[in-house]
């Protein structure tokens, strides 16, 4: 059963396109990786699949259509998205953070037992649950960000370049996170990664993108194994 | 070139760099590394002025740097870069790395103003170099571009640009392979080594991708919760156990 | 020409060479400039008692001397050089005859330079600075109030009577309003036993006067004098109601004695305090059956139906629009020059808004239309007059600058 | 006399400008010019502009050339104003206190010591630029709205002040001047010969404030704008640029002022209410902030609508100037210069 | 001492008036992030609606109680359709549109209501507490302890409620807090109209003091900015306390300072301004904003 299902999906900003027609099927519980050079518009499709920029073309969560929607209409269907950027709240405080992640849930005490294991994913998050976020180094915002997405218990998650700026031992870390939140909840993940290695060891299937088009598709298997492939378009050594 | 002494830097009860000293000679190429929130941008904050050290001293070119005014760093040759970009967003990239330049104009608010001759040739001399360094940073088509909305891998290196335009000596790049992808990693690094040698540099480097410091730099520092755990060549440092506990996980 | 914006008409026969821009046999245009946006947006409520006049007049009467008025209201927001703009607006573009009245000391010092320069006339401005009368040099503009020098001179004229020894607390408006009535007050009692314990302003942004009534209240004095425009004059009459340890004698300029500034403090609260007049209120009772009231109030309704004729600005514009409808009739060109010449030249002409006994005069070297004025003071829910019309210029000699 | 010793150095700024009208208009019948770039396109507008307003006065009534003369004043004072706002990036709510005081230094020195008028000007801009310079410094430290709202007590306090130096201010009479006389050799009107008065000082300003813009220093003031910490390592002494913005652009809105008094002949403290200084501001985000025309669309609805507002209503112009005001915010959020770009840029997109 | 301690009473009234004003700016800037220049005139404009159903006969808490309604409705259809708009567009596009609304609902409320003062009741009863020697009107008191409850309900809402959160989340970065779900322009209304019915509680407890007309808040607005500078822009309880300040120190200035004199009393408060804000530019009670590069 697919969870994700994009059809021709056009969007760009302004007068200026981006992505010209991109198709995704993402069944329920997988995890998708998009790969691709600088520019090629993975972050404009995250943004796409979100609502923060304006799209044509379909988009399905389940039964429900996401075109049109607003980014807070999305969210509240069960997308979570860390953005480009981490958006973080910077004056607020660390905690208050994490809890504004949980906003569209009920119940104080499941978001209570959610924060204590945001912590002890990111125990240093912990330690700093009463400072401003702004304060953070920026691998710590990372994984307030990160930790944000998680907090609202997500049906898909969308990580746009989730390492970015974190120590290998947490990237490794934050990786086995997903897998683990993946497995146990069947959350899809739809994840934007630089680093194809890591992506293409917990994804299931894999796409790459080039000047908004998917120029190659296949599972994560396939795409690993093929070296002409990882040279050509990941310019990755095996 | 530089030597850093004994620094220590709090923030209320956060203790970001605790006693950390290390030298940097001239022409070398210095990886700085450590887990997040270990002080890394802390101590460039601090080389670069934007923190007040507790204590501690910062000799540059043996003078001290914590009695230089935060916008005359640049002036003493140091330049930087952003972990998570500082670029001017509604300028043209071009202009961004114009800034870059600043220092060395001489150009006042009256003589802009009048646009005396001298002006004008100031203009020009400027103009060509910073053409020239988006020439070789493949920028020159997205030159009269606004920096927003450009890819952030793009952006990073105009922020490299505009750090070169202001003919530093000493060059502090924070975080600059992230986000781009292994073969942009690679070629930056290419690209890293030739200006090094054209611009004849001192580089320090912080970075996440293990790849690119341990091939790129001579020597590496790693800090933790603040402190220098380990210094020294990248083989060395890669085995050191304390590193890999506190920072690699596994062996690289 | 090198300095006219279009080419005026003039006159032939008698009134050979005089200009008649903007009159002719069947009509006048008059232009007015007033604050009908911002902060002193109130004073705007004149100009529609004044086209109320005209368009009685217009209609009933067959307009002045068979000329239809048109008069064209244009907003200044109390900006001088917007005045300036709109008074050029007036003369060059819309061709007036004359302004009708601009409001405010500053719009009307901003623009007298030029209307005089042009030789425009320039009547009745809304404005009692003194020096449109005491000037010599700018013939073509004139006020029509009393001055506010000339109402300081009744005040101290009433305290030398009545209480030779008072002892006066001041709130002024710190502007040319206040200060010219407040320094008139001050000249009238030199030289008397009359004298000045404690003066306090206000600006007309502050939000409130209560702080300058505290700091008067400790002076003890026994005579406070409320210089002040309308909405402070409510509230100087509410501090000093409130404030049961200091009764003075209460004396309120004209320019906020109606009775819509007492009524919202409460009609109990301002039993006896004292203030001069020189135009009947709408609100007063004792003019309810006034033959002029009653026509007032029925042409308002009928011309101006949206406005409420008890607004005294109203009031004030029906009687200014009926003097110069006199002083129009009086000319004796109907020219520019003859206008100039009639309302420099008035002789005991009656309004019948005026207070009975108020009487417009003028003369050579005196630009003082109105100079009489009465004391009252309120009792129950209406002002009682006392005492005789006081012709300032009687009791004090002529104005000076 | 002295009026050409005035004229002379605005007309040899004005120069090119007009040489520049010349090869515009020639080559307005030239096909080649679709190939031209934006900037080109800028310099035949301002251009044209230009020829457009040498022309005016000749042909329109003098209400209109006063009209035309008071946009040039309020022109300058947003120039000035937009250096601080819209390039350096720091709100000022108190402008009009900076305009006043050139006002005033005009007038006070043509009253006081009979000073000719063409030396007010540099008199007063000096006033207003040290003036901002000794505001600049606190104001400095001051980012976004606390700076906008201290800028906005300043012109607040203003008139107090004004009315309390009475000797010297004329209290709130205010100071009533003579206008400058034309010469006769010129053969113009009064209103004229203010008009290219005024024309030569908003021409000379722009030039300046536009070569100003264009070098290092508009490059530094624009990054602080945009990111303070970036600009500071960048080797921007904040400081020095944040104060020097305040003050040069003090000395504008002054220069303005002086101007302001040389057409209007009358200064007062109710002409330098709080309300100029918000119709100022007021008037350059309409304009469009951080642009070249944004100043001179701005004073074109600061001198215009009012008047149109009471056109439509005039028994409350309040509600129809309040309601153009939003207006124009939507339909151009980044002020009309904004909209006049995108109206441009949709035209070459058709063919 | 005790004409001193009277002074310091006067100056209390006076500031509390302004700060229950400033207290309705430090709230839409809470949840905004902007600075109303309409806020003054919104408030005037329901201190309207007031009198007229005061007027109509209505009880005084009944017409108290319809026009914190009508307020709180008036402020939300504000936001969508005069706000929402320009929603997105730069933060002094947004301000200039509040500025023409200043103007719009002035002039309005003008040809309305006319521009001659109004008679407001007052809540509270006249006459004073005698405290040894000094009197406390009344009035005084009773806008004070308003103001206080005000303050503690929106510290309330503030810290300690998810709404509050919200609101915050989206006054600081609206784009991220349309990410957590939060529907961004509705809070806005939301704020729009909280603060519509703060400005609304202020008008009425100001209008029987200054007596209502459409310009009643002109003055107010000015020194309630000063007191919001003075003790932060983002704390109810620095409101408060900067608006006690200012009007204690204006007060007292006016009355001590030879020099400075009733003219120029305004000047006092601006020069304590301007010297915390050197010291401290968040204003007393803000929180400073961390910049990290
Ligand atoms: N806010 C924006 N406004 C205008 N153009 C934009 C904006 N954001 C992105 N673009 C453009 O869209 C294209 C795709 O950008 P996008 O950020 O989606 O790339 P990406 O694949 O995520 O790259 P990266 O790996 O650098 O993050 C780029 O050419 C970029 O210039
Ligand atoms: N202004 C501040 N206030 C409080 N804490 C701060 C502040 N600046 C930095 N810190 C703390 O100091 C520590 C060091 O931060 P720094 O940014 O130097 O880390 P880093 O080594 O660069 O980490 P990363 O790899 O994640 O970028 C962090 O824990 C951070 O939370
Ligand atoms: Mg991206
Ligand atoms: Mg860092």
């Amino acid at each position: 059963m697919s969870a994700l299902i994009v059809e021709n999906l056009v969007a760009g900003y302004g007068d200026a396109r981006v992505l010209h027609g991109v198709d995704l099927n993402v069944g329920q519980g997988e995890i998708c990786a998009i790969l691709g050079p600088n520019g090629a518009g993975k972050t404009t499709l995250l943004r796409a699949l979100s609502g923060m920029v304006k799209a044509r073309g379909t988009v399905r969560l389940g039964g429900t259509s996401l075109a049109g929607r607003s980014p807070d209409a999305v969210a509240r269907l069960g997308v979570a998205h860390v953005p480009e950027g981490r958006g973080t709240f910077m004056p607020l405080t660390v905690e208050e953070n994490l809890r504004l992640g949980a906003f569209v849930r009920r119940g104080k005490k499941d978001v209570d037992a959610d924060l204590a294991r945001i912590h002890t994913y990111f125990p240093v998050l912990k330690t700093r649950l009463k400072q401003a976020a702004g304060s953070l180094s920026g691998g710590e915002q990372q994984m307030l960000a990160i930790g944000r997405a998680l907090m609202s218990r997500p049906r898909v998650l969308l990580l746009d370049e989730p390492s970015l700026g974190l120590a290998p031992l947490v990237t490794r870390e934050l990786f086995r996170i997903v897998q683990a939140v993946n497995e146990e909840e069947r959350t899809t993940v739809v994840v934007v990664e630089q680093n194809a290695h890591l992506a293409l060891g917990i994804a299931q299937q894999a796409h790459v993108l080039e000047t908004g088009r998917i120029v190659l598709s296949g599972t994560a298997a396939q795409i690993r194994a093929d070296e002409q492939v990882a040279q050509s378009y990941l310019g990755y050594r095996v | 070139m530089l030597e850093v002494h004994d620094l220590t830097v709090r923030f209320g009860g956060i203790t970001a760099l605790d006693g950390v000293g290390f030298e940097v000679a001239r022409g070398e190429m210095v990886g700085l590394i450590g887990p997040n929130g270990a002080g890394k941008t802390t101590l460039f904050n601090c080389l670069t002025r934007r923190h007040e050290a507790d204590s501690g001293t910062v000799t540059y070119e043996g003078r001290d740097l914590t009695a230089v005014a935060p916008y005359a760093i640049a002036r003493l040759g140091i330049a930087r870069t952003f972990q998570n970009l500082g670029l001017f967003p509604r300028l043209s990239v071009r202009d961004n790395v114009l800034v870059g330049a600043h220092h060395r104009g001489r150009a006042g608010f009256l003589t802009a103003g009048l646009r005396l001759p001298g002006v004008r040739r100031e203009e020009r001399a400027l103009g060509a170099e910073a053409d020239a360094v988006l020439e070789r940073l493949g920028l020159t088509k997205v030159a009269g571009h606004p920096a927003t909305g450009l890819p952030f891998g793009t952006l990073k290196r105009v922020e490299l640009a505009r750090a070169l335009v202001s003919r530093p000596r000493l060059l502090l790049l924070d975080e600059p392979v992230n986000g781009l992808n292994a073969a942009e990693v690679e070629e930056f690094a290419g690209t890293l080594r030739a200006i090094r040698d054209a611009y004849d540099l001192t580089v320090i480097v912080v970075e996440h991708h293990m790849g690119f410091v341990m091939g790129l730099c001579e020597r590496i520092v790693c800090l933790d919760f603040g402190r220098k755990i380990a210094e020294g060549p990248p083989t060395e440092v890669q085995r050191d156990p304390g590193v890999i506990e506190a920072y690699l996980g596994t062996a690289v | 020409g090198r300095d006219s914006g279009g080419t005026g008409t003039t006159a032939s026969g008698q009134c050979q060479g005089q200009q008649t821009t903007g009159i002719t046999d069947k009509s006048i245009k008059l232009g007015g400039i007033y604050p009908l946006s911002g902060p002193a947006s109130a004073y705007g409520d004149i100009p529609k008692g004044i086209k109320a006049y005209f368009d009685y007049v217009n209609a009933e009467k067959g307009g002045i001397g068979g000329r239809k008025v048109e008069f064209v209201v244009r907003d200044d927001g109390y900006q001088p050089p917007k005045a300036v703009e709109e008074a050029r607006r007036l003369v060059e573009q819309e061709q007036v005859f004359a302004l009708f009245q601009t409001l405010g000391t500053p719009s009307t010092t901003a623009t007298w330079d030029y209307t005089n320069q042009r030789k425009v006339p320039q009547l009745f401005v809304a404005t009692g600075a003194s020096k449109w009368g005491t000037d010599t040099t700018h013939p073509w503009t004139i006020g029509w109030q009393p001055n506010y020098i000339s109402e300081a001179r009744v005040y101290a004229q009433y305290l030398k009577t009545e209480q030779p020894e008072a002892k006066v607390a001041v709130l002024y408006q710190n502007d040319d309003f206040g200060k010219d009535l407040f320094g008139g007050f001050k000249r009238a009692i030199e030289g008397t036993r009359v004298t000045i314990v404690a003066e306090q302003s206000y600006e007309v942004t502050d939000p409130s006067i209560d702080p300058q009534m505290r700091n008067l209240a400790e002076s003890k004095a026994d005579v406070f004098l409320n210089i002040t425009t309308p909405k402070f004059g409510s509230q100087a009459l509410a501090a000093d109601a409130k404030n049961t340890g200091w009764n003075p004698l209460h004396i309120i300029n004209n320019v906020s004695a109606s009775i819509t500034v007492l009524k919202p403090v409460g009609f109990e609260n301002v039993q006896g305090i004292v203030s001069s007049s020189y135009y009947k209120d709408p609100n007063d009772p004792t003019w309810q059956n006034d033959a002029e009231m009653v026509l007032y109030k029925q042409k308002m309704q009928q011309y101006a139906p949206g406005a409420d004729p008890n607004i005294p600005y109203h009031t004030f514009g029906w009687a200014v629009a009926n003097s110069f409808h006199k002083a129009m009739e009086a000319a004796k060109c109907p020219t520019r020059e003859g206008l100039r010449d009639s309302v420099r030249n008035l002789q005991n002409v009656p309004i019948d808004m005026l207070l009975p006994g108020v009487t417009m005069n003028t003369a050579q070297g005196d630009g003082f239309p109105i100079e009489s004025m009465q004391l009252m003071t309120f009792k129950g829910e209406r002002w009682e007059l006392f005492g005789e019309v006081i012709d300032t210029r009687k009791e004090f000699g002529p104005l000076t600058g | 006399m002295t009026g050409r010793a005035d004229a002379n150095p605005a007309t040899r700024d004005a120069a090119p400008a007009t040489a520049a009208a010349a090869t515009g208009e020639a080559g307005a019948t030239s096909v080649r010019l679709f190939g031209w770039d934006a900037a080109r396109w800028r310099w035949v507008a301002a251009a044209a502009l230009l020829a457009a307003a040498l022309y005016a006065p000749f042909q329109l009534i003098p209400f209109h050339v006063f009209q035309l003369t008071m946009v040039l004043v309020y022109a300058v004072a947003l120039l000035g104003l937009n250096l601080l706002v819209g390039h350096a990036g720091q709100i000022s709510l108190g402008h009009g206190a900076f305009f006043a005081v050139g006002a005033y230094a005009a007038a006070i020195l043509m009253e006081r010591w009979d000073t000719p008028y063409p030396l007010t000007l540099p008199i007063a801009a000096a006033v207003a630029f040290v003036l901002g310079l000794v505001l600049g410094v606190p104001a400095m430290r001051l980012r976004g709205l606390y700076l906008a709202l201290v800028t906005l007590a300043i012109a607040i306090f203003l008139v107090p002040l004004l009315k309390r130096f009475e000797e010297v201010t004329g209290g709130s009479m205010g100071l009533t001047l003579a206008k400058p006389a034309p010469p006769a050799w010129s053969g113009l009107a009064e209103d004229q010969w203010i008009y290219f008065l005024v024309l030569a000082v908003a021409v000379a300003a722009f030039l300046l404030a536009g070569s100003l813009l264009r070098s290092r220093v508009g490059r530094a003031l624009h990054a602080v704008r945009d990111n303070e910490i970036a600009a500071e390592v960048m080797g921007v002494r904040l400081s020095f640029y944040k104060t020097l913005a305040f003050a040069w652009s003090a000395m504008f809105a002054g220069a303005a002022g002086c101007v302001y008094t040389w057409v209007i002949g009358f200064v007062s403290p109710d002409s330098f209410t709080v309300n100029l200084s918000i119709t100022l501001l007021a008037g350059l985000v309409v304009g469009g902030l951080g642009t070249m025309a944004g100043p001179v669309l701005g004073a074109l609805f600061v001198m215009f609508v009012p008047g149109i507002s009471q056109e439509i209503n005039d028994a409350a112009p309040g509600v129809i100037f309040g309601l153009l005001i939003i207006a124009v915010m939507y339909v151009a959020p980044t002020g009309l210069a904004g909209l006049a770009g995108r109206l441009i840029r949709k035209i070459p997109r058709k063919e | 001492m005790a004409g001193f301690l009277q002074q310091v009473v006067e100056g209390l009234g006076a500031g509390a008036i302004y700060a229950s004003m400033a207290l309705a700016l430090v709230l839409i800037y809470q949840f905004t992030g902007i600075v109303n220049f309409a806020q003054g005139e919104l408030a005037m404009f329901s201190t309207y609606i007031a009198w007229q159903c005061v007027a109509a006969g209505l009880p005084f808490w009944a017409a108290l109680a319809l026009t914190l309604v009508v307020s709180f409705a008036g402020g939300m259809l504000v936001e969508r359709l005069i706000i929402r708009p320009v929603e997105g567009a730069p933060e002094l596009t947004i301000v200039i549109v509040t500025v023409g609304l200043f103007i719009f609902v002035n002039a309005a409320a003008g040809w309305i209501w006319t521009f001659l003062i109004k008679d407001f009741p007052n809540p509270f009863p006249q006459g004073a507490l005698q405290l040894g020697g000094i009197s406390v009107g009344f009035s005084t008191v009773g806008v004070l302890g308003v103001v206080a409850l005000v303050m503690v309900l929106l510290y309330l809402l503030f810290q300690h409620t998810r709404i509050g959160l919200g609101m915050r989340a989206v006054a600081t970065n609206p784009s991220s807090a349309r990410l957590v779900g939060i529907r961004v322009g509705w809070t806005l209304a939301l704020g729009w109209g909280l603060a519509a019915t703060v400005g609304a509680v202020s008008g009425v407890l100001i209008a029987p003091l200054l007596f209502l007309e459409p310009n009643m808040m002109g003055g107010v607005l000015i020194y309630a900015f000063a007191a919001a500078t003075l003790g932060g822009f983002d704390s109810p309880a620095g409101a408060v306390v900067g608006g006690v300040i200012v009007g204690v120190a204006e007060t007292l200035a006016g009355a001590y300072v030879g020099f400075i004199g009733s003219d120029l009393k305004i000047g006092v408060p601006l020069m304590i301004i301007l010297g915390v804000l050197l010291l401290r530019p968040q204003g007393l009670f803000g929180r400073a904003v961390v910049e990290r590069a």
